[in-house]
């Protein structure tokens, strides 16, 4: 396993104005034990992504996309084009080269 | 004439004979929708498009919710509503359009604010409901109608370039199975409102027509497709369709089963009337924005 | 109110102003949409949707060609014309609902079959083509204009519950390069027509309204964009969506460039005027078919 | 390499109704040099995979898909998303897992 962990983030539905207005990142993370050397994380999951985001892609009020240690309510998170309640939520481990999508969800009309 | 193919008297046959063509519609079919009843909330832009593809179909009833009238900054997109319109009642205003596309079928324009002391009594009158309506309240409020009448929620939504769809709380019809598949609602996805100040609006951030036009449409097709008993394989249940206009992209995206510890559709769900739902979200059940002070 | 901002009138800011609101839009984008002018190709069921939001998207000039009367079994699809429009010509009934919906533009009925004597004449006043016709000769007609006359295509269809679109002959606009990118063409893709007997059509095979509907809408979004000046990234140039509405799946897929022996577009193209199309195609260039034996 | 090879073969846009109207074939191709016997073919191509469909799924009509070794005028092939003359055409050399996607282009409006 390479030591670094590529993935596609995307942001979506009004969420990526948060991100400086853009939609896709193509994003490398090193070490979980590295980047979090007083966490028990020993593998990079959701939990410790938002870590990551927060601390390297969140520009803006971060209110607006967490609550306490997961997205606030209104955001859909899909891993790989699926409800990310399928595998677990936070707990998911991140496998090379997934695609996480955090999805505002829209109520215009 | 009263010549019939099945129940369909001959000038159905002929009027609608494009559609009836369609193998998945079919004879059948189209009496399924001359006996179908939709109930659309909200004569905007996802309701305009639509209420036409539903008139056009020959859909038997159909309902049309709107409190508002119609304003010159709705028409690029609620195509419904002429420039003679404005001021008007969007909900008769759309009604009247829809009468002139098909006569044949009843309309009943619903010229108020839906909440939660007339909802149920007004959808209990529906075989569907669309949710084209453009705030979060409302939204909350359909579902939990959705879910108290049984009565399946096929939800659009769009804005700036943006557009989502899927079909809240189906339930599957089959008689031999002791506990038949039920869909997930919109609170099993979304149990807490969204913080106010993190929710867009076409009045605040704008929409481009075409992105409700396209959601629209789409929701009559699943309406549709709902309605002549396509199963849940070919419908958007526990799928939610992601598009975004400026790239054209379109995701269909997998959802989450229901939530056994919903609120509102579980087994253990503590929802057993409306309650107040612009207090539960802390917003308004209106999309107004006077302020363009980005222009 | 003479009042305005850069050269938009206040009437314009307010009444385009959720659209104005749109990044991708903005001010702009509005005037370019303003300036901008669209012929759309057959009021029908892609037509329609189209129209209306290029309407209501206040683009300054709209085109309608058609050569065809309003029938009853065009109605569940092509709602710009309703029952009391039977038998007049579909390019006037469909500017008369445009008009009542925008009165700022100007829009024009062209009631003809278009073809080689005609075609370049009419096309050559516009800025985008939309193909929104019914069948193949006016398929390859339509490309041959685009090809000619230099002026983008984007082309739409329909047919029971699938859609397909993209953008032919797409240029680039770059007077730095010295060889701007150009997109392929329709014959690119089809240098032969496809034998008749294998095309199907919506008078004999069906067609579900909100199929056409959800991809004419898909045409005015790329003809909205493309005026505005979204790059090729953005718009479907060399790209196809491929809708499937039965099971709501959308592929957005990648297509070759172009051809460097297309007869039409390449550097060495044979194509110096416009033929015979319904000689090229062996079929008629309409979509009449009479034999519902289906039924 | 395994000895047989799987794909998924997609109809649509009326190519279907050729095919006992099913848009989702998922297919194993025997070794090529099994079913050609005669053949010069090493490898599994599109061409070799034409005549697969034509002896094994075409229920009617060849001519409403096949002209000469190739498909008619007017049908779309999709390798894996992507137009099949970015490919090669019909020397594409398949792979295990393909998707091969067959669209008739529409008219209609
Ligand atoms: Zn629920
Ligand atoms: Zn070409």
């Amino acid at each position: 396993m390479p030591e670094t962990l590529k993935l596609q983030i995307n942001f979506s539905g009004g969420a990526e104005l948060l991100f400086d207005k853009i939609k896709k990142h193509n994003i490398e993370l090193p070490s979980v034990r590295k980047y979090l050397p007083d966490s028990k994380a020993e593998k990079w999951t959701i939990r410790e992504l938002l870590v990551w985001i927060k601390g390297n892609l969140l520009k803006e009020r971060p209110e607006l996309f967490l609550q306490g240690d997961s997205v606030r309510p209104g955001i859909l998170v899909l891993i790989n084009d699926a409800d990310w309640e399928l595998f677990g939520e936070l707990e998911y481990e991140l496998q090379q080269n997934d695609n996480i999508m955090f999805i505002s969800t829209l109520h215009g009309g | 004439g009263t010549e019939t193919k099945g129940t369909l008297p001959k000038w159905a046959i002929e009027r609608y004979s494009r559609q009836i063509l369609v193998p998945e519609i079919g004879v059948k079919g189209q009496e399924k929708l001359m006996r179908g009843r939709v109930l659309i909330v909200g004569a905007g832009g996802l309701g305009c498009p639509a209420g036409v593809y539903l008139a056009g179909a020959g859909v038997g009833e159909l309902g049309l919710v709107d409190y508002d009238a119609v304003d010159i900054t709705n028409i690029h997109r609620q195509f419904l509503h002429g420039e003679k319109m404005q001021n008007i009642s969007k909900a008769d205003s759309a009604a009247r359009s829809l009468r002139s596309i098909n006569s044949r079928i009843k309309i009943t324009a619903h010229n108020i604010q839906l909440s939660a002391s007339n909802a149920l009594e007004i959808a209990s009158r529906y075989d569907v409901i669309l949710d084209c309506s453009d705030n979060v309240p409302t939204r909350y409020l359909l579902n939990d109608v959705s879910v108290l009448t049984k009565i399946p929620l096929i939800s659009g939504s769009a804005l700036k370039m943006e557009g989502q769809l899927t079909i809240y709380g189906y339930r599957e019809v089959d008689d031999k199975k002791k506990e038949p598949y039920t869909g997930p609602c919109y609170r099993c996805l979304f149990p807490s409102p969204p913080p106010p100040e993190a929710v867009g609006s076409c009045s605040a951030n704008g929409v481009s027509g075409p992105v409700p036009g396209t959601i629209g449409c789409l929701q009559a097709l699943e309406a549709i497709k709902l309605l002549v008993g396509r199963n849940r394989e070919s419908l958007l249940v526990q799928r939610m369709l992601i598009f975004d206009g400026d790239d054209m992209t379109f995701r269909t995206v997998k959802l989450r089963s229901r939530n056994d510890r919903c609120a509102a559709c579980s087994d253990n769900a503590t929802l057993t009337e409306l309650i107040d739902y612009e207090a539960l979200c802390s917003m308004p059940a209106n999309d107004k924005e006077l302020d363009l002070h980005i222009l």
